[in-house]
């Protein structure tokens, strides 16, 4: 087993253990902590996969900005001490039986997907995820979606605003 | 590494957040259930996206192939961003109105 | 030019009409301009030859405003045409409320059914069949009877869902076409195999069957012409019903003959259970407009039958009987409309010895009610004379099953006359009073029509040859 | 290109106007200025006049079609803008901020007209959606209000989940975000193969199918729909009927028009059970609602099952249709929502009697009404003539139109219950005040209805492929 | 001459428009004046045409086309020969008397119901003179429903009394069961031959095969049962007595229940060439001329009995018709019109003078009142009774040769109608005529004789009925004596030349004849013996008495198996099909729909797990169908061999 392959499973146990802690942690600020700790591994992820620059703002935004948003609204919601009511015992085995079925029929086709078969993802190689390269790409060819991007922002703030303000 | 462990991967962790999202009350939990969903499609992008290049890679070293899944990672995260700042807004203006972030409680809407 | 004329002078007075007040002065409006109508058609009744209209209107489709007056159309636009002036002013008297409006709806629908009767050019068509309906729909919704709201919307569903159907069997036929094109011949030679006519035939002949009606489709009409005015049900049943016929006559025949020829044995049974059914209800009914629902029912399974027997002597039947039967059965209306605004029932149980009280009334309506038997002499009796013949060499003991009707037709027919005329009177017919005389000269106009048509068909079936011979040219 | 540049800008000016100016009510007007010149500015493009060449490096690619289509939308708003603009007004506290982010939603409406690339599929959606979440939560004490944000929010947010999993994919089959199926192998010799998909691509364009659906609200992922449209003030419920569901349903045209080759027979089969379910859920629930906003919320699922004819059939009639479609429905819902908006009471008791209160009002909706019926001789009829025709001409599926045809029939059930209620039913119909030039521009919108229903050729005659 | 012919219709349809718009403008003299000379002058035409016929021979006056289309010619034109000049005759002049003793006999009536009754009659008259005239099918149709329609109005005259109603209507119901045969038999004639122009069937009768024939000529009977009153379908004649007397006199007389006769004697090449129909014809006609016999034999209406006799009649007339004795039919037609008429009339008379009482237990002893009433009814019972040389006699005789020609049977059972015919005619003569009055007082203080407006048309009929048979006095007692029939040679010739000629020996016809006239003339002498002295009593009869009584209850039968089933039959699909199956299923699927809705409503539960729960379903459910063949069925399976 090489280093690669044992930092992947590394990782990829961590995040799933971790997004499962997500899942069934009782109380909201755990869950949040725990889908920090996912993000993290994601993000160890894209270093394996040699993609610094989205390892980095993956932390950035996500782990750093997002979640601590989700933090804060937690918080001032003072919610991280409610018990949160939990769904009835029928609902939660339909929500993880039809999620588990999503798994499975996906799964299943990958695995009979003979033009995967041969096919690997270049770990540590290849630097396409270097952040002048992305960088080159994303302010010539990808200039009107980054641009356009900033109507988005405009109207989520104005969203924000709208609907955050006390009247 | 074989792209079908990352898809695996991704699967498992977009289900993860499938299941939550059906699952979970609380209503800032399941949002984080929806972006761990979207976490699980940025892994794979990128996972692809290298397998791109890495196809591309045997006949010509220098080439881009593959940047246009990463870039669409980070327009992702963008629209992530924004969604979650609108998202987040929603909820607090639902918990002023109502003091509660329970799903369950959505039910004024129905048939 | 005279056929655009007919559909756009009650299309455009209809509209006109909206606009004035309430005033006595609309009843009068409409009525000169359904003259006017009746003009027109007169016109072109005695005008040599087909008459035609051709307009562009919707290039993309492959569809234009075109028009065809042929022998069948110019009889039927002058059924319509007499119709109108006559329910005008047989009902000149009836006082509606908001009467602009309802006037207008009259007219439009008038607009509506020439256009049926006059369209060459199948989307035409169909937009004209829905026109026809729309207004009707207002009409007995709003000034119809106690349950009209549910009843006038089964009747509106009812043909909906037909319509739609045969807008499907338009499209299909369509796309069967040589040259894409909702012209008439273009339908005409449509390459449809016997498979696809048998397809198409289903879905055009639901629509008619159900707007003639046809056993068993026909449970909306009984109800609609019990609640609907009896101004709208006189249209109904006096014009309406033809369409159906109309339609089957002029498209479906020469369109899918080979889907027609399969399902002749099917739908002349259903016809002519129809008519056997029809007519034991209606010796049970103690309702006049629901007694001449059902007889009407009857009459037009006949007439159902004779086109599906596919020979020229039923045929020419149908075409006359179409006009006789507009006539006759507006005549009953008439009577029945007069019976329920002066004296406030249609229960025969509540009637009696009327022929006391107002002998004029009673004799025109005798007329009526054996034109409605084919007595020998009204005018019914050629086009029920030729149908049955028809019928005969399709079948003999079809036509003899069928000719039970004719014994049944007499059985209910006097029994009406009976029990509202005769005997003595009740409490409700003691006061009762002579009809006016606007309604009297309206009936003795109808009573005329149906002695001359009766002792002298034949212009009538000079009328309608060319359409018959056309139809059977074609095979 | 111009649309969208010329929304973005407008929406910020409409932002900066609201900051500095007195009186809000000269807003509208604002708006509708703005509207005219997108209108303009879209013309110009449509008509080979650019304005602003940007290289969008083929990430987006306008074709007539599309442009076309964008004009509908903007005169679409701009019909809406003149008919509801008072009510956005009263709608809450931030006018401004209301009318900018519909032009925001135009600007992803126009993304959406004109996309080539996943990505800009992706980012259209998101414009559209945002601004969308956010009017639907614009009352914000109202309880409802909130509840329908949410509930759009929420499942508005899962959807993109899904669909980015199918872009996902797809990228993982292909290696491109473009959308045009380069699947499609042809050999040396010039032969074209059948196109042969490997089951991811199938996979992310099953899902991408699957959020589309959502978006256009057809069963059984509509589920959002009936309690948004009833939750979310009823001026913007009007907006996100129409317009922005009409806008869905080209992008959802153009993402498979080029695919039904790979898509395979099994697709329309999928796509036909879709299309009943949508009719019957639509058609069917509808039937027993007293509200009549919920009502239309139903209705607009059922009117989807009808449009989802013209990705069934994937032919020329089909994308007229579907213009025409657009047109007719919107014009028609919008003309019912503006009604709407002014009653009182939203159930159908409200209705009764409204003919001998407001006769104009009455005739209006009820051309409306006859419209979305699809009774010839208004839009609808057309409308609906071009998605059954577009079917009959594949020469498969009659089976479909019939059963389409009778959920038509349904349909009438339901529109006509509101007609009962204004002309034959005993009441007084509570207004507000109404205008006259409220009234004018129903009138103008009935009669478009009208004119399309009689002479569809002159929307059509401006169209060519 | 015969060119006018189309006057001889136009007459009383002048006098129908006249007296029917002008009924309540005229006076009744007017009106009396107008309607009976409407009949007056077709009579006087019709005398011309006949003289002009006699000499001249038969042809066809066409008028206009009443319907030509491609394949079918129906001209209007009237056909005037021997046959028809003579029905022309009887029913003018039979009818002008009629007419003339109306006058007198509805004086009481309002003007307007005087003018209404004139003007009614003049259309019976006006469509038997169509049916007669009539030179196809068709136009015999139009008059044959046409008599059906003014029987209908006639009997139904005064329309306050529903009975009067009930019996009208019931006679035009049965008249149109008959009618609905005549029509299908002329729609067969249409179909296999394309004409329904006498001249033209008759020529071109050997193309009908002789399946067509006999089922045309059977339906054809079909028609003349309903209108002359055979069985089945005569109950209507005896109650058709509800209308004024004159009217049943015109009824059984002179119009109507003859048409039957002339339509078959009309056709009777057709018939000749059926020998099974007429088997059927005589058997049926001999059945109905006894069963009608027995019923009228315990009558006590004066019109029912002499109903009953026309109807026993008209039996004889269709044996005749059966066994071939065309002329010998007619003959009776044209005797039975006149005795018929005048016994119609004298007890019109009767009852005129019994103010309206009809039943002649209560009468009796009215020789002494009404003497001119009295002998003309005499004369009449004799002539019906067949007795030498009065008119019955000598047409009875025709036909009853004819049948014992054909079949002794039907010679003997007809004999055996006959004796019957007797007894209750002279039953009937005894009750009113003879013994003492049974009736109130005041009836009594009241009689008196009718005016000469009712007791001309009497005597004209009386003399008409003692000379009427002379016209066809048999070979047996002079050679060329029958001038009828040589008149009506040429209408019967083409059957004379297919018909096998029975004859039966001089020597037996003699003995025949001789012994039934002794046998008639004893039954007459029984009848009034036993009736003479009769006195009313209480008692109810008994066994077939009562039977008889009650007609044999066949009104009752018919309304059981008939009528009742039938009206059970609409009330069924009125009551239950129609709203129960047809309509339930319309609002079934309304109902359906309404049930789906409430149900797919609860579907939208308000549950945003819900909603996301289904749409993850949803696209389980679509990959599985999209990849159902290859991938997953087969991964699946897979895994469950490996578990």
């Amino acid at each position: 087993m090489s280093t690669t392959e044992i930092l992947f499973f590394f990782l990829s146990a961590m995040a799933i253990f971790s997004a499962i802690m997500v899942l069934i942690s009782k109380n909201p600020i755990y869950s949040v902590l725990w889908l920090v700790v996912t993000f993290f591994a994601i993000s160890g992820h894209y270093i394996l996969l040699n993609a610094q620059f989205l390892a980095i703002v993956n932390i950035i935004v996500y782990a750093g900005a997002i979640m601590v948003l989700f933090l804060f609204v937690i918080m001032l919601m003072n919610l991280n001490q409610q018990h949160e009511p939990q769904k009835g015992l029928w609902m939660k085995l339909a929500g993880v039986i039809s999620g588990g079925c999503f798994m499975m029929v996906l799964v299943s086709l990958v695995r009979q997907a003979v033009d995967l078969k041969s096919k690997e993802a270049l770990t540590f190689g290849g630097d396409i995820g270097l952040i002048k390269n992305l960088g080159r790409v994303l302010f010539s060819d990808y200039v009107v979606p980054f641009e356009i991007t900033s109507v988005l922002f405009l109207s989520a703030m104005v969203g924000a605003i709208v609907l955050g303000k006390k009247d | 590494m074989p792209i079908q462990y990352y898809i695996y991967l991704c699967l498992a962790l977009f289900s993860i957040g499938i299941i939550g999202a059906l699952t979970r009350r609380n209503v800032i939990v399941v949002f984080m259930c929806i972006e761990l969903m979207f976490n699980a499609v940025n892994l794979l992008l990128v996972a692809f996206s290298k397998m791109h290049l890495g196809m591309a890679a045997i006949s010509d070293k220098a080439s881009t192939v593959g940047t246009d899944g990463q870039l669409f990672v980070f327009f992702i995260m963008v629209v992530a961003a924004a969604e979650v700042s609108v998202g987040l807004a929603i909820i607090v203006m639902l918990f002023r109105n109502t003091h509660s972030v329970d799903i369950n409680f959505l039910n004024r809407l129905k048939n | 030019m005279i056929p655009l004329l007919l559909i756009l002078i009650p299309l455009l007075s209809g509209l006109a009409v909206f606009l004035l007040k309430d005033s006595p002065s609309t009843k009068a409006f409409a009525l000169v301009s359904s003259l006017a109508t009746l003009v027109l058609s007169l016109m072109a009744v005695f005008t040599k030859g087909a008459l035609t209209y051709d307009a562009a209107w919707l290039p993309g489709l492959g569809s234009r405003f075109s028009l065809l007056q042929d022998g069948m159309s110019k009889m039927l636009c002058l059924l319509t045409a007499i119709s109108f002036p006559v329910v005008f002013a047989a009902t000149y008297k009836n006082v509606y409320q908001r009467s602009a409006a309802f006037y207008g709806l009259m007219l439009l629908t008038q607009a509506g059914l020439l256009g049926v009767f006059l369209a060459s050019d199948a989307l035409l068509f169909y937009f004209f069949w829905e026109l026809a309906l729309i207004p009707v729909y207002f009409l007995c919704s709003i000034w119809g009877g106690e349950k009209r709201i549910a009843v006038t919307f089964k009747f509106f569903v009812y043909t909906f869902i037909g319509s739609l159907l045969m807008l499907v069997g338009l499209l299909y036929v369509y796309a069967q076409t040589p040259d894409h094109s909702f012209a008439m011949q273009s339908f005409f030679h449509a390459n449809l195999d016997a498979h696809q006519q048998n397809a198409v035939f289903a879905l055009f002949f639901i629509a008619f069957a159900i707007k003639m009606p046809i056993f068993p489709f026909h449970t909306w009409q009984p109800d609609a012409y019990e609640q609907s005015p009896t101004a709208t049900t006189m249209i109904l049943s006096g014009v309406m019903v033809k369409m159906g016929i109309f339609a089957v006559i002029r498209w479906l025949v020469p369109m899918v003959p080979l889907g027609v020829h399969a399902h002749t044995n099917f739908v002349v049974t259903l016809s002519v259970i129809g008519m056997i059914y029809a007519s034991l209800i209606a010796i049970r009914q103690d309702d006049i407009k629901r007694l001449i629902a059902y007889s009407s029912i009857a009459h037009i399974g006949l007439m159902c039958a004779a086109i599906f027997v596919q020979n020229q002597i039923g045929l020419e039947g149908v075409m006359i009987q179409m006009f006789n039967h507009g006539i006759n059965v507006i005549g009953l209306w008439i009577v029945a409309d007069v019976i329920e605004q002066q004296l406030g029932t249609r229960k025969f149980s509540e009637l009696g010895g009327l022929a006391q009280k107002a002998p004029v009334l009673a004799i025109l309506f005798v007329v009526m009610a054996l034109a409605n038997v084919a007595l020998p002499l009204t005018n019914a009796f050629v086009g029920e004379f030729l149908m049955f013949n028809g019928l005969f060499q399709y079948n003999v003991w079809i036509a003899a099953i069928a000719g039970i009707s004719i014994i049944l037709a007499a059985v209910y027919t006097l029994n009406m006359i009976q029990k509202i005329f005769y005997g003595n009177t009740v409490e409700k017919t003691v006061q009762a009073v002579e009809v006016s005389a606007n309604v009297q000269w309206v009936l003795s106009i109808l009573v005329i029509i149906v002695l001359v048509m009766g002792v002298y068909p034949q212009p009538m079936l000079d009328l309608t040859k060319d359409t018959v011979t056309a139809i059977f040219a074609n095979r | 290109m111009n649309a969208i540049i010329v929304s973005t800008l407008l929406g910020v000016v409409m932002m900066f106007s609201g900051i500095l100016l007195k009186n809000k009510s000269l807003l509208k007007y604002i708006a509708i200025g703005g509207l005219l010149l997108l209108l303009v500015a879209n013309f110009c493009q449509t008509y080979g006049c650019y304005t602003i060449v940007v290289n969008s490096h083929d990430l987006l690619r306008f074709q007539k079609f599309g442009l076309f289509f964008n004009s509908i939308a903007i005169a679409a708003t701009l019909i809406y803008v003149i008919l509801s603009g008072k009510d956005i007004e009263t709608a809450g506290n931030y006018p401004a901020e209301y009318f900018a982010l519909l032009f925001f939603v135009l600007c992803g409406v126009s993304i959406l007209c004109g996309f080539n690339s996943l990505l800009m599929l992706f980012l259209g959606i998101e414009i559209l959606s945002i601004p969308l979440y956010i009017l639907t939560g614009s009352d914000k004490r109202n309880l409802k209000s909130n509840e329908a944000s949410l509930k759009y929010f929420l499942m508005g947010a899962f959807t993109a989940g899904i669909m980015l999993m199918g872009i996902a994919l797809i990228y993982g089959a292909t290696g491109t975000f473009g959308i045009v199926s380069p699947s499609i192998i042809t050999a040396p010799n010039g032969a074209v193969s059948a196109p042969k998909a490997s089951f991811l691509e199938i996979a992310g364009l099953l899902l991408l199918f699957v959020s589309m659906c959502f978006k256009v609200s057809a069963a059984p992922f509509h589920f959002w729909t009936p309690d948004v449209y009833d939750g979310a003030p009823s001026v913007f419920t009007s907006f996100m009927a129409t317009i922005v569901k009409a806008a869905g349903f080209f992008a959802f045209i153009r993402l498979l028009e080029g695919q039904s080759a790979i898509l395979g027979p099994t697709w329309k089969i999928l796509l036909s059970f879709v299309i009943i379910a949508t009719l019957l859920v639509g058609n069917i629930t509808a039937v027993f609602q007293q509200s009549v906003k919920r009502m239309l919320a139903y209705s607009s699922i059922a009117q989807a099952g009808f449009m989802l004819f013209a990705l069934y059939a994937a032919n020329d009639v089909a994308k007229e249709g579907i213009l025409l479609y657009a047109t007719a429905y919107s014009l028609a819902t919008i003309g019912i929502f503006a009604v709407l908006i002014k009653m009182k009471d939203y159930t159908l008791d409200g209705f009764n009697g409204l003919a001998k209160t407001e006769p104009v009002l009455a005739l209006t909706t009820t051309i409306c009404l006859l419209s979305l019926s699809g009774i010839p001789l208004t839009a609808g009829f057309f409308a609906k003539y071009y998605m059954l025709a577009s079917v009959i001409k594949t020469g498969s599926g009659l089976w479909l139109v019939i059963i389409a045809v009778l959920f038509a029939a349904v349909s009438v059930y339901y529109y006509f219950r509101v007609i009962q209620s204004m002309y034959f039913k005993e009441g007084v119909a509570e207004t507000s005040e109404i205008t006259g030039g409220f009234k004018a521009g129903l009138i103008f919108v009935a009669a478009l209805i009208v004119l399309i229903g009689v002479l569809p050729s002159v929307l059509l005659n401006y169209f060519y492929f | 001459m015969s060119k006018l012919v189309y006057l001889i219709p136009l007459f009383p349809l002048l006098g129908f428009l006249i007296n029917g718009l002008g009924r309540k403008s005229l006076s009744k003299s007017l009106i009396g004046i107008i309607g009976s000379g409407a009949i007056l002058a077709s009579f006087v035409v019709s005398v011309l045409v006949f003289f002009d016929v006699k000499a001249n021979g038969a042809s066809v006056i066409t008028l206009f086309n009443f319907i030509s289309i491609k394949s079918l010619v129906i001209p209007f034109a009237f056909q005037v020969d021997q046959l028809s000049a003579l029905f022309l005759l009887i029913i003018t002049g039979v009818g002008f008397l009629i007419h003339l003793y109306s006058t007198a006999y509805m004086h009481e009536e309002e003007p307007q119901h005087f003018g209404r009754y004139f003007a009614y009659l003049n259309l019976f008259v006006f469509s038997m003179l169509l049916l007669v005239l009539g030179a196809n099918y068709v136009i015999m149709f139009i008059g044959w429903e046409g008599v059906g329609l003014c029987s209908y109005l006639l009997i139904g005259f005064w329309f306050k009394n529903n009975d009067y109603n009930y019996a009208a209507k019931k006679a035009f119901v049965m008249n149109r069961i008959g009618d609905l045969g005549f029509l299908l038999a002329v729609f067969w004639l249409i179909f296999k031959l394309g004409t329904a122009t006498y001249s033209d069937v008759f020529a071109h009768v050997g193309n009908l095969t002789a399946f067509d024939i006999s089922a045309i000529t059977l339906l054809l009977f079909v028609g003349a049962m309903g209108k002359s009153a055979q069985i089945p379908l005569y109950t209507w004649l005896p109650d058709a007595m509800a209308g004024p007397t004159p009217v049943s006199a015109l009824i059984h007389a002179a119009t109507m229940v003859t048409a039957g006769i002339y339509m078959i004697a009309r056709s009777n090449i057709l018939y000749t060439m059926a020998p099974s129909t007429q088997t059927v014809v005589a058997v049926v006609g001999l059945a109905t001329a006894i069963f009608a016999a027995t019923i009228a034999i315990k009558q006590n209406d004066i019109k029912k009995v002499l109903a009953y006799s026309t109807v026993s009649q008209l039996g004889y007339m269709f044996l005749g018709l059966g066994v071939g004795a065309y002329t010998g039919a007619v003959f009776h037609v044209m005797t039975h019109a006149f005795f018929k008429a005048l016994l119609f009339l004298g007890a019109g008379s009767v009852i005129h003078a019994m103010h309206h009482e009809q039943d002649i237990r209560k009468m009796g002893g009215l020789k002494k009142f009404m003497p001119i009433t009295h002998i003309t009814f005499l004369l009449a019972c004799l002539a019906i009774a067949g007795i030498p040389p009065f008119s019955g006699f000598f047409s009875k005789d025709e036909i009853l040769m004819a049948a014992l020609a054909k079949n002794p049977i039907y010679y003997y059972l007809g004999l055996g109608g006959a004796l019957m015919t007797a007894f209750y005619m002279f039953r009937l003569y005894t009750l009113t005529f003879l013994g003492g009055f049974r009736g109130t007082h005041e009836q009594e203080h009241h009689l008196h004789e009718s005016p000469s407006a009712m007791t001309i048309p009497l005597i004209v009929l009386a003399i008409l009925s003692v000379v009427g048979g002379w016209v066809g006095i048999p070979e047996l007692f002079a050679k060329d004596s029958h001038s009828l029939e040589h008149f009506l040679a040429p209408i019967f010739a083409g059957s004379a030349a297919i018909a096998e000629q029975h004859h039966v020996e001089a020597s037996q016809e003699w003995i025949y004849l001789i012994g039934s006239t002794v046998l008639i003339v004893a039954v007459i002498f029984w009848a009034i013996s036993s009736y003479k002295k009769y006195q009313p009593t209480t008692e109810e009869n008994t066994g077939i008495a009562k039977v008889l009584e009650n007609k044999w209850y066949v009104d009752e039968l018919y309304d059981t198996v008939i009528v009742n089933p039938l009206n059970a039959l609409g009330g069924f699909f009125k009551n239950f099909v129609e709203k129960n199956v047809i309509d339930a299923g319309v609002n079934g699927v309304g109902k359906l729909v309404g049930y789906g809705s409430r149900q797919m409503r609860l579907l939208q539960s308000g549950q945003v797990g819900n909603y996301l729960l289904i749409m993850v379903l949803a696209i389980v459910v679509f990959v599985l169908v999209w990849f159902n063949d290859i991938t997953i069925m087969s991964y699946l399976n897979r895994i469950f061999k490996m578990a």
